[in-house]
C-alpha cells in the first residue's frame, strides 16, 4: 500500500487538469467532462484520506458526490441539449447573454 | 511490486486526463475520460474499497459517461472548428499551476493532525467493506441518503422538463 | 380574540395565498375575492376599533420571540395606541375603496395587480402596529416593493423612471436608518436593553450629539416618505405615473408612514434633538405649504396638482407634530386622516375622468359640470375638504394644526403657515372652474357618461367620512387624546433634562422671543384702573423652549 | 322657545337635504320652490318666537346660550357646536329669516324655466343654514364654519351660471378673496386665544367667556394685533378696502343671489363680527381709527366709481360696498348700534333695490328673448320710461332709493343720519372726526347721485329698448311683486325702530335694545375716549339739515343730467375723458391686484415648478444617478457575458485567497 501522499499529489494533479481545461476548452461537454474530472480528483483524495485514517465518513461523502454528479450530469446535459436547441452551438463564448 | 503498479496506474491516469483536455474530438475525449475513471476505480481497489471501485465503474463509467456519448452523438457535435486562443491557455496554465502548488501543499500539509476512527485495513477486511459501508449509510447517514433519492427524482424531473423542446 | 392584530394583518397575506389558487385568466373572480379580502380585513380592524379601550397603553399587544442571531435579538412585537389605531383602520378602509377603483381601470395581468394590493396591505398595516424597531424596519421594506412594482408595471409613460426614483429615494432614506438602528441597539446594548422593543428605548438616554445624528438618519428617511420639501420631487412623479389604485394608496396611507415616523419614532426617541431641529424641520415644513401650493398652481396635469397639494397638505402635518403640544399633534394625527380620505378621493376623481378621457390634462376638459353632474358634486364636495372648508373633515386637523403650533414657539411660522389655506383655495379652486365651469367646447368630452353605480359606491363611504369627521371629530379625537397627552408629556420632561445637558437648545430658538415679544411686550401698559388687571404680568414666556399651558 | 333655538338653521338644512339630494327627481318648480321658502318661512317663525320671548325678559337676562354637542375638544382647545342667542344675534337671525324668506318666494317667480332651478334652492337654503350658524354660532369655531359656509354658498351661486368663464372666474374671486378674509380671522383667532391662554391660563373661543374675561386684555398691544387680524377678515367678507372688487363682479350671480347674499346679509357678516365682539375691538383705539377710515374711505371710493357704472346690478353692487363702508364707519367711531341699524335697513332697502332690478332684468330679458335680441338684459342704456310698463316695481324702487339717499321719514335717513352724526361726535378719533364726517357727507351725496342716476335712467325718459321689444315689457308676477311690496314697506318704515334721540317722536327702541351688548365696549371705550365739550344740539340739528341738502343736491344733480339735460353727461366724459376712463374701469384695482399679486404668483409657481423642482432639485437628484450610470458604464465591461471569464475570475480568487492563507 502506497503513502498517503502519492494518492494526494496524483489528485491534485488530475484536479489541475480539470481545471485547465475547464479554463482552456470552448466546447461545453468538454468542460463539463473537466469539472466531473476535477470530482473524482477529489473523491479519490476522500477516499484516501477515509482509508489512512480509518474512518468510513469519507466514502460515505463520495457515495453521495457521486449521486450529486449524476444528478448534475442529468440535468446539466439538458441544459446542453436546450441549449443546443436555441443556438444550434455548443460553444461557451456563444453563452454570453449574462451581463449587463 | 505494488509501487510499480501504482506509478503504472498513475501515469496512465495523468495522460489520460491530459487526453481529456486537449483531444480535439469529444468523443476521444469522452473515452480518456473513462480511462481516467477506472484508474480511479483501480486506486480504490488498492485502498482497500473495492464497493467503492465497483460503484465507480457502474456509475461514472458506465452512467455517466453513457449519457455523456450519448449526447455527444445526439448533437452530433463536429471537432473544434475554432481554434483555442493561445492567451487562454497560458493563463490556463499558470492558473493551473498555482492551483496545483496550493492544493499538493494544502492537502499533503493537512494530515497530520486529522482525528482517526476505529476502521483499520484488518477490520475491513475481516468484515468487508461493502457491509461497513452500508451499515454506516443505513444507519448514520440514513436521512442524507433518503435526500439523496429526492434529489435524484428532481433531477429526473428537471432533466425531461429542460430537454422537451417545448414545455 | 388577542390576536386579532396579527389576523388583521395578515389577512391579506392568506388572500394572497387564495389568490394563487384562482386563475389568472378569471379577472372576475380574482377581483371580487380581493375585494373581499380587503372587506373581511377591514371587518376585523373593526373588532380592534371596538375592543380598544380609550387610554394611554399599547392594547392587542402581542410579544413573542422571533429571531436571536447573537448579539440581535429581534421579538415579534405588535400593539397599537391612540397614534397608530387610526392609522390601521383608515389603511383597512381605503384599501376596499382602492380595490374597486381597479375593477375596469386594470385590465393585464389582474391577478399579479391584486397580489401587489394584498401585499402592501399587509405591510402598512404591518409597519403600524410594530413596537420592535427591527420588525417595523422590515413591514417599512416590504411595503416599498408592491408599491415599486405597481408603478413599474401598472404605471404610464414614464413609468420605469418613476418607480425607480420612488424606490431610491425611499431606500436611501431606509437604509440610513437602517444604520442608525442598528447604532442605536448597540448604544441599547451597553444600556442593558437586550432587544429592539420600542418601549425600551424610550427610556434610553442618550447625550446630545449621538441623538443629533441617530435623529438626523430618522428624520431624513421620514423625510423623504412625508414627503418634506425639498425631498419631494419623487412624489409627482410617482403619483403621475402610478394607476389610480397606487396613487391612492400612496396618498391616503403611504405618505402617512414619514409623518407616523415621526410621531412614533424620531420624536420621542430623540427628543432633545427633536427640539433642537424644531425651526428647521418647521421651516421646511412651512416652505413644502407655500412653495407646492406655488407649483400646484400652474400645474397643466390634474393628478400632478393633486400630488403637490398633498406636499403642502402634509406640510401642516408637520407643523402640527412640531408644535409638541396636544392639539398640534391630535391635529397633526387628524390630518394625516383627513389628507388619507380627502386627497385619496382626489386621486379617485382623477382616474375617473382619466378611464373616461385618457388624459389628464386640464386643457382638455371644462364645463363637465353640465355632462356629469353627480360627477361634479362629489369633485366639489372633494375639493372643499381638501381646502379645509370648516364643516368637512380638512378644517378640523388644519385649524387644530394651527392652533397648536400657533400656541408653541413656532409661531411666526404658524402666520406663514395659514397663508397657505389662501393658496390652497387658489389652486383647488382654479383647477375645479377650468375642469367643471365654462362651455362645454371639447366634442370629446360631449358624450362623457356621468358616474356609474360602483363609482358612487366608492365615493360614497369617503363623503360620509368627509362630513362625519368635519361635524363630529370627538370620538377620533377622544381615542387619540391619551397616547397623544402621553406622548407629549414624554417629549417635555425629556427636554427639561435636555436643558440640563449643555446644549444650544435655547439659545439656538430665537422662536419664542419675537414671537411672544410683540404681544407679550405691550401687556403691562395702560390697563384701567377700574380693573383688577394686576394678575395680567403672567409668567415671562418665551423663554423655555415647553408650550407656556405645559408649565401649570 | 330658546332651547329650540338648534330648529333655526335646521330647517334650511332640512331643504338643502331634500333639494339637492332629490330635487333633480321632483322636478316640480313649485314643490321644490315651495319647499325651500317654506322651511326658511319656519325658521323665521321660530325666530320671531324667539323674538317675541326675549322682549318679555328683562334686559340682563336676555343671553342664552344653548349646546348642541361637543365639536372639536382637544387639549386644551374646546369648541362646541353651540348657539348663542342675545338681542344682537336675535336682530341678525331676524333679518335673516325675513329677507330670506320673501327673497326665496321671489326667486320662485324669477328662476321659473332656469335649468337647475332645484339647485339653486339647494344652495340657498344651505346658504341660509351657514348665515344663521354664523350669526348664531356662540364661539368663533362655530362663528367660522357659518363664516365660509357663506363663502361656500357664495362660490356656489357666483358659479350658478358656470357655464358662463366670467361666473366661474367671478366665483373663484370671491372664495379666494374671501379666504384671504378668513386668513386674518384665523390668525386673529389664534392670537386672542393664545394670550388669554398663556397669560391667564383661560382657554376659550367663547364669545361669552372671552367678554366675560375681557377686562384683562390690555389697551392696544396685543389687541391691536388681533383685532386687525380680525378686521382683516372683516374686509373681506364684507368687501371693504383692500378686498372689495369680488362684490362687483359676484354679479354675474341671479340677482336674488345678489340681493340675498351680497346685499341683505352675507356681506354685513364683517359688521356684525365687529359688532359681536365690540368688547374686543374697542380695547384698541388705533384699530377703531384703522375701522374708521377703512369704512370712510371705502364708501366714498365705491360712490365715485357707481357713479359712472352703466349694469344695472354693478351699481347697486358699488352701492353696497359703499353703504357697508357707513357701516364700519360706524363700527369705527364706536356706534354699535348705530352701525347694526344700519345694517338692518340697508338689508331692507338694499334688498328691495336688487329684487327691483331684478324684476327690471326679468322682464327686459323677456322682452328681449321674444324678439330674438341679443342686447344686454342688464345695461341701463337700453331701459328708459320703464315706470308705465312696471308701476309697482318703480314705485317700491323709487321709495328704496330714496331711503338709501337720505331723506327724512325713510328708513335710510335715520340709519345714516345717526351714523354721520356720531362720525362727528364721537370722542374717540378727535381732529380725525370732521374729516370722517366730511367723507361720510361727500359719500352720501354721491349715492343719492347715482342711485337717482340710476332710477331716472331706468324708469324716465325714453324707452331705449329695442322698439320691436317695446310691447313686450310688463310687469312682473305676484310672487315677485310680493316681496319688493314688503321689502318697500319695510324701507319706508323700518327707520322708525331707531329714530334719533333728538328727534324725540319715539324713544329709540333700537338702541336700547343693544344695550346690553354694547354696553361693556363702551365702557372700555370710555377710558381713553376724549371728553371734551359735547356738541350742543344745534349743531346736530345744523348737520342733519346740512346732510338732507347734501341728498338733495346730489338728486339735483341727477335730475339735472339725466332727466332734464340728457346731453350733459356726454359733454361731462368729453371733458374728462382720463376721469370718465379711471372712474369707469374702477380705479384699474382689479389690474392693480392682477399685475401685483396674481401674475407674479403665476410667474413664481412656474419659476419654482420648472425652474427649482425640474432644474435643480431633479437636477441634482439625476445628477448623482448620472454620475453612478456613468461609472457603471465603465464597470460593466467587467462583465462579459462569457462564461470563461467569470470561470476564471472565479478560479483566480480562489487561488490567490488560497494561496494568502496558505503562504502568508
Amino acid at each position: 500500500m502506497e503513502n498517503l501522499n502519492s494518492y494526494l499529489i496524483v489528485s491534485a494533479i488530475l484536479f489541475t487538469i480539470g481545471t485547465i481545461g475547464v479554463l482552456t476548452r470552448k466546447n461545453v461537454i468538454v468542460i463539463f467532462m473537466c469539472i466531473e474530472l476535477m470530482l473524482n480528483a477529489v473523491n479519490l483524495t476522500f477516499v484516501a484520506f477515509s482509508r489512512y485514517l480509518g474512518n468510513l465518513d469519507g466514502q460515505v461523502f463520495v457515495f453521495f458526490i457521486m449521486t450529486v454528479a449524476a444528478a448534475e450530469a442529468a440535468v446539466g446535459l439538458a441544459l446542453i441539449i436546450a441549449f443546443f436547441n436555441n443556438k444550434e452551438s455548443i460553444d461557451v463564448e456563444d453563452i454570453n447573454i449574462m451581463k449587463w | 511490486m505494488e509501487t510499480l503498479f501504482f506509478l503504472i496506474i498513475t501515469l496512465i491516469a495523468i495522460i489520460s486526463a491530459i487526453l481529456v483536455i486537449t483531444c480535439k474530438n469529444p468523443i476521444n475525449s469522452a473515452l480518456a475520460l473513462i480511462m481516467t475513471f477506472f484508474c480511479l476505480a483501480t486506486y480504490y481497489v488498492m485502498l482497500d474499497a473495492p464497493f467503492m471501485a465497483a460503484v465507480q465503474v457502474m456509475v461514472y463509467a458506465g452512467a455517466i459517461m453513457v449519457l455523456m456519448v450519448f449526447t455527444i452523438m445526439l448533437l452530433n457535435v463536429r471537432v473544434d472548428a475554432t481554434k483555442t486562443h493561445s492567451h487562454k491557455v497560458v493563463f490556463g496554465l499558470i492558473i493551473g499551476f498555482f492551483s496545483f502548488i496550493n492544493i499538493a501543499y494544502v492537502l499533503v500539509k493537512s494530515q497530520a493532525a486529522l482525528p482517526t476512527g476505529p476502521y483499520s485495513g484488518e477490520m475491513i477486511k475481516k468484515i468487508g467493506h461493502t457491509e461497513l459501508v452500508g451499515r454506516e449509510i443505513f444507519t448514520n447517514f440514513l436521512l442524507p441518503f433518503e435526500i439523496t433519492s429526492i434529489l435524484l427524482l428532481v433531477a429526473i424531473v428537471g432533466a425531461v422538463i429542460l430537454a422537451k423542446k417545448k414545455i | 380574540m388577542s390576536n386579532v392584530l396579527s389576523l388583521t394583518t395578515f389577512l391579506p397575506i392568506l388572500g394572497v395565498l387564495l389568490l394563487l389558487f384562482i386563475p389568472k385568466d378569471s379577472k372576475g373572480v380574482l377581483r371580487n375575492v380581493t375585494l373581499a379580502v380587503t372587506v373581511v380585513t377591514f371587518l376585523v380592524s373593526l373588532i380592534i376599533l371596538n375592543g380598544f379601550q380609550t387610554n394611554a397603553e399599547f392594547q392587542f399587544v402581542e410579544n413573542v420571540p422571533w429571531i436571536a442571531a447573537g448579539p440581535f435579538v429581534m421579538r415579534y412585537n405588535i400593539g397599537i395606541d391612540g397614534i397608530s389605531l387610526w392609522l390601521v383602520i383608515l389603511t383597512t378602509f381605503i384599501m376596499p375603496i382602492a380595490v374597486l377603483s381597479t375593477y375596469t381601470a386594470v385590465e393585464e395581468k389582474v391577478k399579479e395587480y391584486m397580489i401587489c394590493l394584498l401585499l402592501l396591505e399587509t405591510g402598512m398595516l404591518g409597519a403600524f402596529i410594530s413596537l420592535d424597531l427591527f420588525l417595523f424596519y422590515i413591514f417599512w421594506e416590504v411595503m416599498l416593493i408592491p408599491m415599486y412594482f405597481m408603478i413599474g408595471i401598472w404605471g404610464g409613460k414614464n413609468k420605469i423612471y418613476a418607480a425607480v426614483k420612488f424606490f431610491i429615494y425611499t431606500m436611501v432614506g431606509s437604509l440610513l436608518m437602517l444604520v442608525a438602528l442598528v447604532y442605536l441597539y448597540f448604544q441599547g446594548l451597553n444600556a442593558g436593553i437586550t432587544d429592539f422593543g420600542l418601549l425600551h428605548f424610550f427610556s434610553l438616554k442618550l447625550d446630545m450629539a449621538t441623538q443629533i445624528w441617530l435623529f438626523l438618519a430618522f428624520a431624513f428617511a421620514f423625510a423623504i416618505k412625508v414627503p418634506m420639501f425639498p425631498l419631494h420631487t419623487w412624489l409627482p412623479d410617482a403619483h403621475t405615473e402610478a394607476p389610480t389604485a397606487g396613487s391612492v394608496i400612496l396618498a391616503a396611507v403611504l405618505l402617512k408612514m414619514g409623518t407616523y415616523g415621526y410621531v412614533r419614532f424620531a420624536i420621542p426617541l430623540f427628543p432633545e434633538a427633536a427640539h433642537k431641529f424644531a425651526p428647521l424641520i418647521a421651516t421646511l415644513a412651512v416652505i413644502g405649504i407655500i412653495y407646492a401650493a406655488l407649483v400646484a398652481m400652474v400645474q397643466e396635469d390634474v393628478k400632478k396638482l393633486v400630488a403637490y397639494s398633498s406636499v403642502a397638505h402634509l406640510g401642516f402635518v408637520m407643523l402640527g407634530v412640531f408644535a409638541f403640544n396636544v392639539e398640534g399633534i391630535s391635529g397633526g394625527m387628524l390630518q394625516m386622516i383627513n389628507h388619507g380620505i380627502s386627497t385619496g378621493a382626489l386621486f379617485l376623481i382623477v382616474g375617473f375622468i382619466y378611464e373616461r378621457r385618457h388624459t389628464r390634462l386640464i386643457t382638455d376638459f371644462g364645463g363637465l359640470s353640465k355632462q356629469m353632474p353627480i360627477f361634479a358634486t362629489v369633485f366639489m364636495i372633494v375639493t372643499f375638504s381638501s381646502v379645509g372648508l370648516p364643516g368637512t373633515n380638512g378644517f378640523v386637523g388644519e385649524f387644530l394644526i394651527l392652533l397648536g403650533a400657533f400656541e408653541s414657539q413656532l409661531r411666526w411660522w404658524t402666520i406663514i403657515a395659514t397663508s397657505g389655506v389662501i393658496l390652497s383655495a387658489v389652486y383647488m379652486l382654479w383647477v375645479f372652474q377650468r375642469v367643471m365651469f365654462g362651455e362645454l367646447d371639447n366634442p370629446k368630452n360631449q358624450k362623457l357618461p356621468d358616474l356609474n353605480a360602483r363609482e358612487i359606491a366608492i365615493m360614497v363611504p369617503l363623503l360620509v367620512m368627509i362630513f362625519f369627521m368635519g361635524l363630529y371629530p370627538k370620538p377620533f379625537i377622544d381615542k387619540m387624546d391619551p397616547a397623544i397627552k402621553k406622548l407629549v408629556a414624554q417629549i417635555r420632561v425629556s427636554s427639561v433634562n435636555a436643558s440640563v445637558i449643555p446644549s444650544p437648545n435655547q439659545t439656538m430658538m430665537p422662536t419664542g422671543n419675537p414671537g411672544s415679544s410683540m404681544p407679550a411686550g405691550h401687556q403691562v401698559e395702560s390697563a384701567p384702573a377700574g380693573h383688577p388687571a394686576a394678575e395680567a404680568p403672567a409668567a415671562p414666556h418665551g423663554a423655555p423652549a415647553v408650550n407656556p399651558h405645559e408649565q401649570k | 322657545m330658546f332651547d329650540n333655538v338648534w330648529l333655526i338653521p335646521l330647517f334650511p338644512l332640512i331643504g338643502f337635504l331634500i333639494n339637492g339630494l332629490f330635487g333633480k327627481k321632483i322636478k316640480n318648480e313649485a314643490v321644490i320652490g315651495g319647499i325651500g321658502t317654506l322651511m326658511i318661512f319656519l325658521s323665521f317663525l321660530v325666530s320671531c318666537g324667539i323674538l317675541m320671548q326675549m322682549i318679555g325678559l328683562p334686559p340682563e337676562q336676555r343671553v342664552f346660550e344653548k349646546v348642541l354637542f361637543p365639536w372639536i375638544h382637544s387639549g386644551n382647545f374646546k369648541a362646541d357646536m353651540a348657539f348663542l342667542v342675545d338681542p344682537l344675534s336675535v336682530i341678525m337671525i331676524m333679518v335673516v329669516t325675513g329677507v330670506g324668506s320673501l327673497i326665496h318666494l321671489y326667486s320662485i317667480g324669477y328662476m321659473h324655466g332656469e335649468e337647475g332651478f332645484y339647485r339653486f334652492f339647494a344652495y340657498l337654503n344651505l346658504f341660509c343654514m351657514s348665515m344663521l350658524l354664523l350669526v348664531l354660532g356662540s364661539n368663533m369655531l362655530v362663528m367660522f364654519i357659518g363664516w365660509e359656509g357663506v363663502g361656500l354658498c357664495s362660490y356656489l351661486l357666483i358659479g350658478y351660471y358656470f357655464h358662463k368663464k366670467s361666473a366661474g372666474d367671478a366665483a373663484k374671486k370671491a372664495f379666494v378673496m374671501n379666504r384671504v378674509g378668513d386668513f386674518g380671522f384665523l390668525i386673529g383667532l389664534f392670537t386672542l386665544y393664545w394670550w388669554f391662554g398663556s397669560n391667564h391660563n383661560i382657554w376659550t373661543v367663547n364669545f361669552v367667556e372671552i367678554k366675560a374675561a375681557s377686562h384683562l386684555l390690555p389697551y392696544s398691544g396685543v389687541v391691536t394685533f388681533a383685532t386687525l387680524c380680525f378686521f382683516v377678515g372683516a374686509t373681506g367678507k364684507s368687501a371693504q378696502i383692500p378686498l372689495f372688487t369680488w362684490l362687483p363682479d359676484a354679479m354675474e350671480g341671479p340677482t336674488p343671489v345678489s340681493a340675498l347674499i351680497h346685499a341683505a346679509t352675507m356681506v354685513t357678516a364683517g359688521v356684525y363680527m365687529i359688532g359681536r365682539m365690540s368688547f374686543v375691538f374697542v380695547k384698541s383705539p388705533e384699530t377703531m381709527m384703522v375701522i374708521a377710515v377703512v369704512g370712510a374711505a371705502t364708501a366714498i371710493f365705491a360712490a365715485t366709481i357707481g357713479t359712472a357704472q352703466n349694469d344695472i346690478k354693478r351699481v347697486l353692487a358699488y352701492s353696497t360696498v359703499s353703504q357697508l363702508g357707513f357701516m364700519f364707519l360706524a363700527m369705527g367711531v364706536g356706534a354699535f348700534s348705530a352701525g347694526i341699524f344700519h345694517l338692518m335697513t340697508h338689508a331692507f332697502f338694499k334688498a328691495c333695490l336688487f329684487l327691483g332690478s331684478g324684476s327690471v332684468i326679468h322682464s327686459m330679458h323677456h322682452a328681449l328673448h321674444k324678439i330674438h335680441a341679443h342686447d344686454d338684459a342688464q345695461d341701463m342704456r337700453n331701459m328708459g320710461g320703464l315706470r308705465k310698463a312696471m308701476p309697482i316695481t318703480f314705485l317700491t324702487f323709487l321709495v328704496s332709493t330714496i331711503a338709501i339717499s337720505g331723506i327724512p321719514g325713510f328708513s335710510g335717513f335715520f340709519s345714516k343720519d345717526e351714523i354721520l352724526w356720531m362720525a362727528f361726535a364721537n370722542p374717540y378719533h378727535g381732529n380725525l372726526n370732521i374729516v370722517l364726517w366730511a367723507i361720510g357727507a361727500i359719500a352720501a351725496c354721491f349715492t343719492a347721485f347715482y342711485m337717482f342716476r340710476l332710477v331716472f335712467m331706468t324708469f324716465f325718459g325714453e324707452c331705449r329698448i329695442n322698439p320691436k321689444a317695446k310691447g313686450y315689457l310688463h310687469e312682473s308676477p305676484l310672487v315677485i311683486t310680493i316681496p319688493l311690496m314688503v321689502l318697500g314697506t319695510l324701507a319706508a318704515v323700518g327707520g322708525y325702530l331707531g329714530m334719533p334721540k333728538i328727534l324725540g317722536m319715539l324713544p329709540n327702541y333700537f338702541e336700547h335694545w343693544l344695550d346690553p351688548v354694547f354696553e361693556l365696549a363702551n365702557e372700555y371705550g370710555s377710558t381713553y375716549a376724549h371728553h371734551g365739550a359735547h356738541p350742543s344740539h344745534a349743531i346736530e340739528w345744523g348737520l342733519m339739515g346740512l346732510s338732507v341738502v347734501i341728498a338733495l343736491v346730489g338728486i339735483a344733480i341727477a335730475f339735472t343730467m339725466y332727466v332734464k339735460n340728457t346731453e350733459l353727461p356726454g359733454k361731462f366724459v368729453a371733458t374728462f375723458p382720463t376721469l370718465h376712463r379711471v372712474v369707469y374701469n374702477k380705479w384699474y384695482v382689479d389690474e392693480l391686484y392682477d399685475y401685483i399679486f396674481v401674475n407674479p404668483c403665476k410667474a413664481f409657481g412656474q419659476f419654482l415648478w420648472k425652474g427649482f423642482d425640474v432644474l435643480v432639485i431633479d437636477g441634482v437628484v439625476n445628477g448623482v444617478a448620472n454620475v453612478v450610470m456613468g461609472f457603471s458604464g465603465i464597470f460593466r465591461y467587467l462583465q462579459s457575458g462569457l462564461i470563461y471569464n467569470y470561470a476564471f475570475s472565479m478560479v483566480l480568487g480562489v487561488v490567490v485567497m488560497l494561496g494568502y492563507f496558505i503562504f502568508k
